[in-house]
């Protein structure tokens, strides 16, 4: 069997490249909210000393085998999600994994990793981290429905289930999926407001009502695991909403633009509102997202 | 029953009509001082709460006169359409403190007889939450009392680092040490840096 | 059929309380069907220990009671030693104690406006309050020297008059907080999602408020109108036009609107201090500190702090050091017994919000 | 794995680098003195600009800063929150209390001396210290670690009998509350 080294180099690069770009993004939204606030803020490169710190310290926290393996599942689970998704489009080196068919698999395996911590949290005992997983799971049900059904409303609409033949769908600028499909989009968004855990959705982390939720319980090196796998799994998100509905990125450039405008917008409302209580913002899910979902549905089996 | 403004008169002259024991004395303006025997206080109480509006209990305390060898317990009920506030005061056995609970009258009560048991150790009949509150695994006497000696406790205790005796009395230093030149102990504690 | 129950230690050590405290909380899914105050991790023994200082020694050891806003403190007791000695207080000196204790007032709302909105995970917030209020820390330090514990007021007066040109300052920072007040409403108050949140939770019975103990914003936002500033007018109180806010519905969202009220009522105040502030003495002179003995005597003294009414009992028996000192802190009810009624049947994410919103000072309950 | 002090590879210039700026505190308010660190977290003083940060958890936090006196069963909380921290750690005594006892000296419920229950690595004095004090003893605490001498954490490993006998001898009831994590 021939082996094609151009996919191999890109599945090696590729995670590193998120890494380090998720990182940065991290270090200058801690930056920018800063600002917001009045202050300097740390170096856009603080999250990746936070992160080196601490894969340095020693760890001893032994709670038994899942609390080991929980930070495995979300790494295991934010590099697979990211291997699905083609980086760059057109790209010999960066089209990774993606098959036909991808799309149904990328809503299956970006639970993958919430899941595997939930059963790894559920071993430490501490309650704090196991109401914040079951908040977690919870917020999942709520942001998942418009999610997929702003998924399906594509697929159904370009009669394909392969990020490849979106992004080949979208080969111009009036093209482009957020043009073609408002409504999925909107509902898409609202989902990824949910999905990306900042306020008001960040039920899951809520330092002041559950101490830091899951990972309460998680330190050194696990928490480093934890971190990098959140920043892992920043970039393939907005990759993935790059990808799906702004037409994907030929070239670096274009996708650091697109990715960065992107993650402001959980970001900047992040900033200027207050949590919501779990059931309320599962209520929000449910209600406008998953109308606008419904009705992007509607309309596309409608023309059909 | 009553429920017109009272001033301190009336006040006073209300008290005495349905509590004659008590000793009745208007301290200053809006400050009405009651004294009763301990038995009486209960019934004092509820009358006052219910019949006169005395609604809030604004503060319940206890002191300790030791060489009488008795706790003298003060209520403050404070009448908020009165804008009065009456003192209640009642002396009970400080080798036997017992008293009855007040937190079927008001609930925060409770509280204040919780820290009174542990700091002073007045038993309060009723209240079924008395015991550890603010202290943790305290043995001997209870700290508030007047025979407690709070520094002999902390020296035998906790590690008293050296230097600390100097400034102890400080009256004595600053009036012996002008303003003019530094006194020795600041010139050795300025210079030594505390290791270890 | 009933939920499992499960404990739940929020504290000491947990981001979302308001100080080194704990509150055992039995919880029921979402819901908390029990809770517990523990206290005493804070416990200094203040009273044991003004027991063992001399009179002049106890104004240190007050302003640490409350720390988030120590000047109710020492006013109290200098208050409490003067109607024991009956000693007279300079007109001067009583403006600049409104002053001091309006100012602490704003600073402590800052702190809460920051504590509150950081309780729901609103973290800009804090950082502008905090950020601001530190001007009127600053003010603080210009005046007494120190930043969070002034040790300023004492019996007979306060301790140094104004510094030349300070009232310009005080100004020029209440036209800056007063100015910031649009971006705060913006933020906070009129965020929807506040008041969404906020709206219907922490519910004191309004019936049972009075009886209950409840003092302060809590108790005015339950639409009692009681205010030791009119109640029982201290210092020149009496003289000052202002308003007591309140509002109905007995909540988290309506102790907020109250305290956001005041906010206005207390620069108002200050403005009109200055605006009024008299010449003359600012100090009438104590005997010797050292040999200082109060005449026997007892007094119940009690000011309204930025949290509700701050009592103290002194009991003098003529000797150069008091011989009780007991402190009423408006936590001390609030922080246990109210605080342990009103959390049950609210939701776990609402309880560090609910703690704030009483205002919940760890040190005053055991000082 | 052995650590010698005089050859300094690549790795532990990063990695002393990383711990020098990335300092979590534990969010402990043990004393008055948490008053003081509102202002230094924020926007006036910023302490965020030196990589300080609120941790929410003891696991992970790096730096338990022991913000004042320390009362008897506030103690008890404190070293089992120590303990649960992951070395590297690191102690800052916060205020005038921890060091001799400030003006609780006398009192039955205050500790007096910190360094005797926990290795102490930097003490900021002053009643309150000011946020700049803080930041500076912060600043302190970097050099330290920048230099290889914030080594609390061993001593304490090292000395565990000497700090256990201490701490026994102020807490009268050694059993731990009832958690089970």
């Amino acid at each position: 069997m021939e082996i094609n080294w151009l996919k191999v180099l890109g599945i090696v690069i590729t995670p590193i490249i998120a890494f380090l770009v998720g990182v940065t993004y991290g270090g200058i939204v801690r930056n920018i909210t800063a600002r917001v606030q009045n202050r300097f803020g740390p170096p856009p490169t603080q999250n990746l000393w936070d992160i080196i710190k601490l894969y340095s310290k020693k760890t001893t926290i032994n709670h038994g085998v899942m609390q080991h393996l929980a930070p495995v599942f979300a790494i295991t689970a934010s590099i697979t999600t990211l291997y699905f998704i083609p980086v760059l489009r057109d790209s010999k080196i960066f089209v990774n994994l993606s098959f036909s068919g991808d799309l149904i698999f990328l809503l299956y395996i970006m639970v993958f990793g919430s899941l595997g911590m939930a059963l790894g949290v559920g071993q430490t005992g501490n309650p704090n981290a196991a109401i914040g997983v079951s908040r977690g799971l919870s917020m999942m049900v709520g942001y998942e429905i418009p999610f997929v059904l702003s998924i399906v409303a594509i697929m159904i609409q370009f009669q394909t289930t392969s990020l490849n033949e979106l992004l080949a769908v979208q080969d111009k600028f009036t093209n482009w999926i957020i043009f073609q499909s408002p409504l999925a989009f909107i509902a898409g968004i609202l989902a990824f407001l949910g999905m990306m855990g900042y306020a008001p959705f960040d039920v899951v982390i809520a330092p002041a009502e559950i101490a830091s939720g899951p990972p309460s319980e998680f330190g050194g090196k696990y928490l480093g695991l934890m971190q990098t796998s959140g920043s892992i799994f920043t970039f393939a998100k907005l990759v993935l909403f790059t990808d799906i509905f702004l037409g994907g990125a030929g070239d670096f450039g274009t996708l650091v633009v697109k990715t960065f405008l992107l993650y402001m917008i959980p970001v900047l409302t992040g900033i200027v509102n207050p949590r919501f209580r779990t059931e309320q913002a599962i209520r929000f899910f449910w209600k406008w997202p998953t109308a606008f979902g419904i009705l992007a549905v509607l309309v596309v089996v409608w023309k059909e | 029953m009553n429920r017109k403004e009272c001033t301190e008169n009336t006040c006073t002259e209300q008290i005495q009509k349905i509590f004659h024991t008590a000793e009745v004395e208007v301290q200053r303006e809006k400050r009405v001082k009651v004294k009763l025997r301990a038995d009486l206080i209960l019934p004092f109480l509820a009358y006052a709460k219910d019949y006169m509006n005395f609604k809030h209990l604004a503060h319940f305390s206890c002191v300790d006169w030791i060489e009488d060898n008795e706790f003298e317990l003060v209520f403050m009920l404070w009448s908020y359409e009165a804008n009065l506030m009456i003192m209640v005061k009642t002396r009970i056995d400080r080798s036997n403190p017992e008293f009855e609970t007040l937190s079927h009258l008001w609930p925060q009560a409770e509280t204040y007889e919780r820290e009174m048991h542990e700091m002073f150790g007045v038993n309060f009949e009723g209240n079924n939450r008395l015991g550890e509150f603010i202290l943790e695994d305290w043995e001997g006497i209870p700290p508030f009392r007047r025979d407690f000696n709070t520094i002999k406790y902390s020296q035998e205790n906790f590690y008293q680092r050296p230097g600390r005796e100097d400034a102890q009395n400080v009256r004595e230093t600053v009036s012996k040490h002008s303003g003019k030149e530094v006194p020795d102990f600041a010139k050795e504690y300025s210079i030594r840096r505390i290791e270890e | 059929m009933r939920e499992k129950e499960t404990t739940l230690y929020l504290g000491p050590q947990h981001p979302g309380i308001t100080g080194n405290i704990m509150v055992k909380l039995k919880v029921a899914g979402d819901t908390v069907v029990k809770a517990e105050t523990h206290v005493g991790y804070l416990h200094r023994a203040f009273e044991k220990l003004m027991e063992q200082r001399t009179w002049i020694q106890c104004f240190p050891i007050v302003c640490r009671i409350c720390v988030p806003e120590p000047d109710p403190n020492e006013e109290n007791l200098a208050r409490a030693i003067e109607e024991i000695e009956v000693r007279e207080v300079p007109e001067r000196a009583k403006y600049i104690r409104v002053m001091v204790l309006e100012l602490a007032r704003l600073a402590t709302y800052g702190l809460w406006m920051g504590g509150q909105s950081g309780s729901m995970g609103l973290y800009t917030m804090p950082q502008w309050t905090v950020g601001d209020r530190d001007y009127i820390i600053d003010l603080f330090e210009e005046l007494t020297g120190g930043r969070i514990y002034h040790m300023y007021i004492w019996a007979g007066g306060v301790r140094r008059d104004l510094p030349e040109g300070f009232t310009d300052r005080v100004l020029k920072v209440l036209d800056y907080l007063e100015s910031r007040l649009p971006d705060y409403d913006n933020l906070l108050f009129n965020n929807a999602m506040f008041r969404k949140r906020a709206e219907g939770v922490g519910i004191i019975p309004k019936d049972k408020a009075l009886e209950w103990g409840v003092v302060g914003p809590p108790l005015r936002g339950c639409g009692i109108k009681h205010d030791v500033r009119i109640d029982e007018p201290y210092e020149i109180y009496d003289k000052l036009d202002f308003e007591i806010p309140t509002a109905e519905g007995c909540d988290v969202w309506s102790r907020a609107l109250v305290r956001r009220q005041e906010y206005e009522q207390s620069i108002s105040i200050i403005r009109q201090v200055i605006d009024k502030m008299p010449g003359g003495d600012y100090y009438n002179k104590i005997p010797n500190p050292l040999t200082w003995k109060v005449p026997p005597g007892e007094a119940y003294v009690k000011t309204e702090s930025a949290r509700g009414e701050f009592g103290y009992y002194a009991v003098s028996d003529g000797s150069d050091k008091p011989r009780r000192i007991h402190v009423r802190g408006p936590a001390y009810v609030h922080g246990v017994s109210l605080l342990e009624k009103i959390l049950v049947g609210a939701n776990v994410a609402d309880v560090s919000f609910i703690m704030n919103s009483l205002g919940t000072c760890p040190p005053e309950i055991e000082r | 794995m052995t650590y010698d002090k005089n050859s300094k590879k690549i790795v532990d210039i990063i990695q002393s680098f990383a711990r020098k700026h990335s300092l979590w505190i534990l969010g402990y308010g043990t004393g008055c003195g948490a008053i003081e660190i509102p202002p230094t977290m924020t926007s006036r003083y910023d302490g965020e600009r030196f990589g300080l940060r609120g941790a929410a958890t003891p696991r992970q936090a790096d730096v338990l800063l022991i913000t004042g006196y320390l009362a008897t069963k506030t103690l008890k909380r404190v070293i089992r929150s120590y303990e649960q921290m992951q070395s590297p750690k690191y102690v800052i005594g916060f205020g005038s209390c921890t060091i001799n006892g400030g003006m609780y000296w006398d009192s039955y419920n205050t500790i007096n001396a910190l360094d005797q229950y926990l290795p102490v690595d930097v003490f900021i004095n002053g009643c309150m210290p000011r946020p700049e004090s803080v930041i500076s003893g912060f600043i302190e605490l970097q050099k330290l670690i920048a230099e290889g001498r914030a080594d609390g954490a061993e001593k304490y490993q090292k000395n565990l009998e000497w700090y256990r006998e201490n701490q026994k001898k102020v807490i009268h009831n050694w059993k731990m509350p009832d958690y089970n994590w």
